[in-house]
């Protein structure tokens, strides 16, 4: 029943996009949408800039899927490991659709009170091809569309680590689609959008601590919590079922962060090496960070705690790669390996939570982390249009990256909850007994990863 | 001397385990099966291609053990294993004529434990 | 003994190239290959066009290995995977030699009678970093060269999805080479070559529905249908081996895709922002199509169904992505879903043929609904160059869009046809029962895909 | 006792990073790093081809995780598939915090002796943002060193072919940071670093072969039979556990290697484009030599042996991809794949030293048919900047080549040695039999990769 | 009681389970398992380095009957896994002393099917 | 007739098939089994959380043979298993009631080989 419910309105979502496009099939000539100018005397698109987004467009698809699908996969049990993946890829295909439909006109349309965008720019109309300098004045327009599109794909599905191997497959779809527009979509219009309230007050996020790892972190946190434990949590654990795959997906994630981090110049300039190069570096050293930890703690390096590492690492450096120096990448990633180090092993077995994949641990965390050392280790040196961290003599700032981090952690936490209440009251959030037990792929998918016999 | 087979669900080989160290028998081997029984099994679909799954995932136990100690042996897998529902397993007792321990080249009662 | 025949008409392709070479050392003045221009006064040659035309022909190169190889590999059993998934790398290195002799002589080299290409680029003569301005004005002629190579190797490794599981590996060397020479070069001659008949005549094929999805995708289904159903089939369905592969292939293939349609712009400008814009939306929303009608259907949306859906979308979008907008896209990743959805379960189980992996039911179909699609939805709003569609107002271009179709079609059916008689005849198309019941990896590779005790 | 050891003086390294930063945030106007001028009047820095190194960096990462760690994990057993992937994983994070630290400034830093760079660059000091024209004059300087790094950090994994499944971790992390900065460095600089002594002597390598292949590949050798074989073999082979596994980590680094060779090119130019197509044509080239001897000596043509041709192909292009025309590459192909394949398998077990990957045989042996190809098949047609080789009417540059080898072979193989000898003596190579028995991922990382019952 | 364990061609596990199910035996536990036998498998090589492939992929299954069911449990494996060539695999059976339904503690022969 | 089962070392598998080959035991099933015995697996360790790893990657065998082979089947798997290590292994015997060999539907001693 409810299942019907959902494929309607999924349907009916694209239905509105076909009325759309027949609104516009009728009166082409007023509304061009991606028209190519005929003849531009000079063009202010630079196809270098132009080139480097394309691709990190591309890049930031990829590490949705298959990079986080892969990553998270190999992290459950054989029998979950596609419903894992799945949802990276639906949601993929899901906040395409929205963003194009109407989540870029919340997230980055003409502003509304400083809280979110109006609608003016639904199905795209008015994001043509010429570039909005407000954004990215090099580049289409349209292009920085689809690349802020990757960002809303992937917020949601690093929620996705909390509520592994037990979730209804039907309500996190609603769940979904109602978070990234009633929950990322504004947030990401209070930091990055014109008119948006923490822009304005000059909070750093380069390309997305609050916005991006610390909204869905403690979305995570809030799911896990109310969706309770796994079955058999946590006296008998349920080790990674694939590890190669882990690792996979963590070095997919590396290599597509490159366009998450480096894309946030929107151009291939000195910006795009300068975070380039802080992104590489403190993924590297929190990756070498957690493995001497697990090594001093454990007696062993672990792999999973390198891949952990290089992905706390990437986190935490998100908010600052544009902003701070090598050196300041390098203290982020030892500070970033030492505090989700202890959220992961310490500070989850004490308070007894199931946050399965650590999205809360690693995201909510480590995006914490990042977005309150970029008001320490940030400087103008790197980022003129940026501005200077405490270290560099202005302790302000700090003072600016807190109130975005309370203000994204509290909207985030108290939208959520509503939202999770609503859902556990109408649709259930949590499959029955003997579906965990026979595993989502079955139950929910009617397929398993692997044959048995073949 | 006795072999016992048990087939159980995969999720409750942790609990059997327990029970059967609790009861001191330490010594077991165990091996993934499928199990076709009355428990059917989901059906799948991959491109509208309708599969009966009629094999579902089981957890296969063999114990050696001596005469005194079956009765207990069993006792402890149905603890850990029974649930009351459809699916949860078999017990296969067979008799065992020789245990030989590879290391020791010990014989018999012996070198079963 | 045939083997050897085939092992040395493989050493003979490549000793032609050595003489090829030895010529060109001799007289190296004469036909300067790959020259850099010594000092030129301003480049017509534009980095930023060149920076992303090198990326999309890595990214193509990356969609048939291993995207491609790992979404059929993953549909297969175990003991076929290895053949199927070697099957794209071998054709990736086959013809990158075949196009590198003469392949892309005979593609796009000097028209003869808008039929095909002649020989007077074979080895590459002539093809040198002057920008061809019939092709792409903004990038070394050779960057279009190997850009178009990518292509050439993909469009036969589609086809494996058709026979796979029981071919045998020597036939299909020759057949592709064959294939790839005397159907896929013509076909592209007319559609993209300089001179060619379906181009002269207004044709609108983007990014190769018919030269690269329709032409596979028919000549699938005919090889099917002279291959014969595999041992089992369809009473022992053989159910995926490992559908992690395949969902890991059609993230690589969805992300591969952006160098695929977006690079079809030649250059990093306005319409490869718009083409990457609708793959990205068509992708996404047939995605969702195909897992609603799951869900319908079945009872379930499953993870099979998604990469499927996106499949056929980003096949449906391939000819007209450079010619609608994102509503345009929408549209048709709508009716694609719909379209291919009902060819690969209900007609295919209806007429009994086995496309062991659908070739011709994702490619074939899909290929056609876009091509026809782009008679419909294409507007010059988007492609000054391009034409309007019916919806908008220019109802012959649904004509000529049939017309490419029904060419493509006819004459890929034909030589497939005759091609496969005469292979047939000779070499044989099938491996015998007992290899087919041990499996190709072992029988046709002397190798096993994964240990079984170790 | 000694893991502490190591884990302190990594913890140290990064420390070491950590004063560094101290000291320039205490003085930030006199040093400044990373610096974006604040207005350039007309700026040398190009964007296209800036984004073409961007995106090469990237790949270039890509290939040493997940592309070096996969085709190398899936040739292990089981039980050591961990251990061999997290060896390139983990190197790329420690040589990336050595490159920023120190190891950039010993390779491409000012002269001493025309033997290696001085520290005078430690922590990246004067590596700004203006480009450096002695090594790219259109990028940033800092998009060089990051562009580098990536190829120190899979130099050292190249290696980790050769001891796999037998090494202690403890001692493979001070080997490797040694190496790398006792070999790798040194040896950088004498070919690429302005003042080098080959450089200076006209010795062509284009993209690494003498500094990448050469050099570790002879290390691998003095690896292997210095660690000994591993047990059981070669009485008991052990096939590789996942074939999937090895032939997507060889396409993975064909993908990747477009950025490691056409990147070379510093731009995205006609050298640039030049260097891929050679790189893709010798590539393929040795792909279907490989098969077809595999097919004429073992009767069927093998997966493993188009995987490793297309690899020994593109080790053997590296050095000469900016300076041969595709008629060249294709001829370097065939060679190479003759030449490789009698080392691999003929040559390795007539001597009977445990080469357990092939990193000798692929890399060492590939690498220098290479550089010595360069010798015969440059041609200043090419690539104006280069020479002409042998063929070309130069028989000089051969010579020239074979010095680079030489010396490179020559320092490789004293200082691996004398290290090698150290470390035996001190933290000893191997692990003990009952490890090696258990596999190395559960000793060293206590971690399996896959479940076996869940 | 008797304990049936069948090796059998991996392609012929469907046909088997066919037959079994005609005569009304249900239940029944399966598992992979490599032979060494006549059937000899085909030589392996990577990179040169040939190996026998002496063990091949088999199908193993498990049933415990009652007495009187013997028979036709053979005869139904039999008819659906032979096709008269090396390979076709080998029946055992074995005195099965005794069973326990999991579910109900039930014994024996009533527990059995 | 008797059914002879042995868990071993995995790596001892090559060691065991060329004696069982040497004593001319040509049929054999083996199989991939976790053992729990004297034999301690390491700990392994995921983000800290610990796990005991106490089932070890063991291989067994299954082997039929007639009365008179037995002893020198025993003999061989000891041979070619024995270390002297803790984790060496066992070797079960029972009766084998009845041999069927499906492709030509012999019984008994002549069916076994
Ligand atoms: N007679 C039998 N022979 C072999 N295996 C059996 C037999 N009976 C049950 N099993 C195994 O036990 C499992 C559980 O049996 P099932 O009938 O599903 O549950 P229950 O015993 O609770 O009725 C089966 O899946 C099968 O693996
Ligand atoms: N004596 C035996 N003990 C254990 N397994 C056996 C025995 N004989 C045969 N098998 C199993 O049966 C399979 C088929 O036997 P094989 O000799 O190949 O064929 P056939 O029975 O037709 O001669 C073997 O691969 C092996 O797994
Ligand atoms: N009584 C038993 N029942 C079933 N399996 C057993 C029994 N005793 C030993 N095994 C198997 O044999 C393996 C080796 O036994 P272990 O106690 O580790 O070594 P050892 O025989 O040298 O003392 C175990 O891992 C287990 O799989």
């Amino acid at each position: 029943m409810k299942k019907i419910l959902v494929v309607l309105s999924v349907l009916g979502l694209m239905l509105g996009a076909g009325m759309l496009f027949a609104e516009e099939a009728i009166a082409p000539a007023t509304t061009p949408v991606c028209a190519v100018p005929a003849a531009v005397p000079v063009s202010p698109i630079n196809t270098g800039d132009t080139a480097w987004i394309l691709i990190s467009t591309a890049l930031v698809m990829m590490m949705t899927a298959p990079g986080l699908a892969m990553f998270y996969g190999g992290l459950v049990r054989r029998k979950n490991v596609l419903s894992t993946m799945v949802q990276s890829f639906f949601l993929l295909a899901l906040i395409s659709v929205q963003w194009v439909l109407f989540g870029y006109s919340l997230a980055f349309g003409p502003d509304i009170g400083h809280f979110i965008g109006s609608l003016k720019w639904m199905g795209l109309q008015g994001v043509g091809m010429a570039p909005n300098p407000d954004y990215a004045a090099t580049i289409p327009h349209s292009l920085f569309m689809i690349y802020q599109m990757m960002f809303a794909a992937i917020t949601p599905a690093l929620i996705t680590g909390a509520f592994a191997e037990r979730i209804k497959f039907s309500t996190f779809v609603v769940f979904s689609l109602l978070w990234a527009t009633l929950v990322y979509d504004p947030i990401c219009h209070w930091v990055w959008g014109s008119g948006g309230w923490l822009r304005n007050m000059g909070a750093l996020d380069f390309a997305g601590g609050t916005v991006v790892h610390i909204s869905s972190g403690v979305t995570a946190l809030i799911f896990a919590l109310m969706i309770g434990k796994r079955k058999g949590y946590p006296d008998n654990p349920a080790p990674p079922h694939n590890m190669v795959f882990t690792l996979l997906g963590a070095a997919l994630l590396w290599f597509g962060w490159f366009g998450f981090n480096a894309g946030s110049a929107l151009g291939a300039n000195e910006l795009a090496v300068s975070a380039f190069i802080a992104t590489n570096t403190a993924a590297a050293t929190a990756a070498l960070g957690w493995m001497c930890l697990d090594w001093f703690f454990n007696g062993s390096p672990t792999v999973l705690g390198g891949a952990s590492g290089a992905v706390a690492g990437l986190v935490a450096i998100t908010p600052a790669a544009g902003f701070v120096t090598p050196m300041g990448a390098i203290m982020i990633g030892i500070i970033v390996a030492l505090v989700c180090y202890t959220a992961v092993v310490v500070i989850k077995e004490k308070f007894g939570y199931d946050d399965s994949l650590d999205a809360f641990g690693v995201h909510g965390v480590g995006g914490t982390v990042g977005a309150l050392a970029t008001g320490l280790f940030a400087t103008k040196l790197v980022n003129a249009a940026g501005n200077n961290g405490l270290f560099y003599g202005n302790a302000h700032q700090l003072g600016i990256q807190a109130i975005g981090v309370l203000a994204t952690i509290g909207y985030a936490v108290v939208v959520s909850f509503v939202l999770l209440k609503i859902l556990d009251k109408t649709m259930g959030l949590r499959v029955n007994e003997e579906e965990e037990l026979m595993g989502l792929d079955v139950t929910q998918h009617k397929e398993t990863a692997y044959t048995l016999i073949d | 001397m006795k072999y016992v087979i048990a087939i159980i669900q995969p999720h409750k080989l942790d609990a059997v385990m327990k029970e059967l160290e609790d009861k001191e028998i330490h010594l077991k081997t165990v091996s993934n099966v499928l199990g076709c029984g009355r428990q059917k099994g989901r059906t799948e679909v991959y491109r509208g291609v309708k599969e009966a799954g009629n094999l579902i995932k089981k957890v296969k136990l063999e114990i050696g053990v001596n005469e005194k100690f079956l009765e207990q042996t069993i006792a402890a897998i149905v603890k850990g294993a029974k649930t009351g529902n459809i699916g949860d397993g078999k017990i296969f007792v067979m008799d065992l004529d020789e245990v030989v321990r590879i290391r020791t080249e010990e014989r018999g009662g012996v070198a079963i434990g």
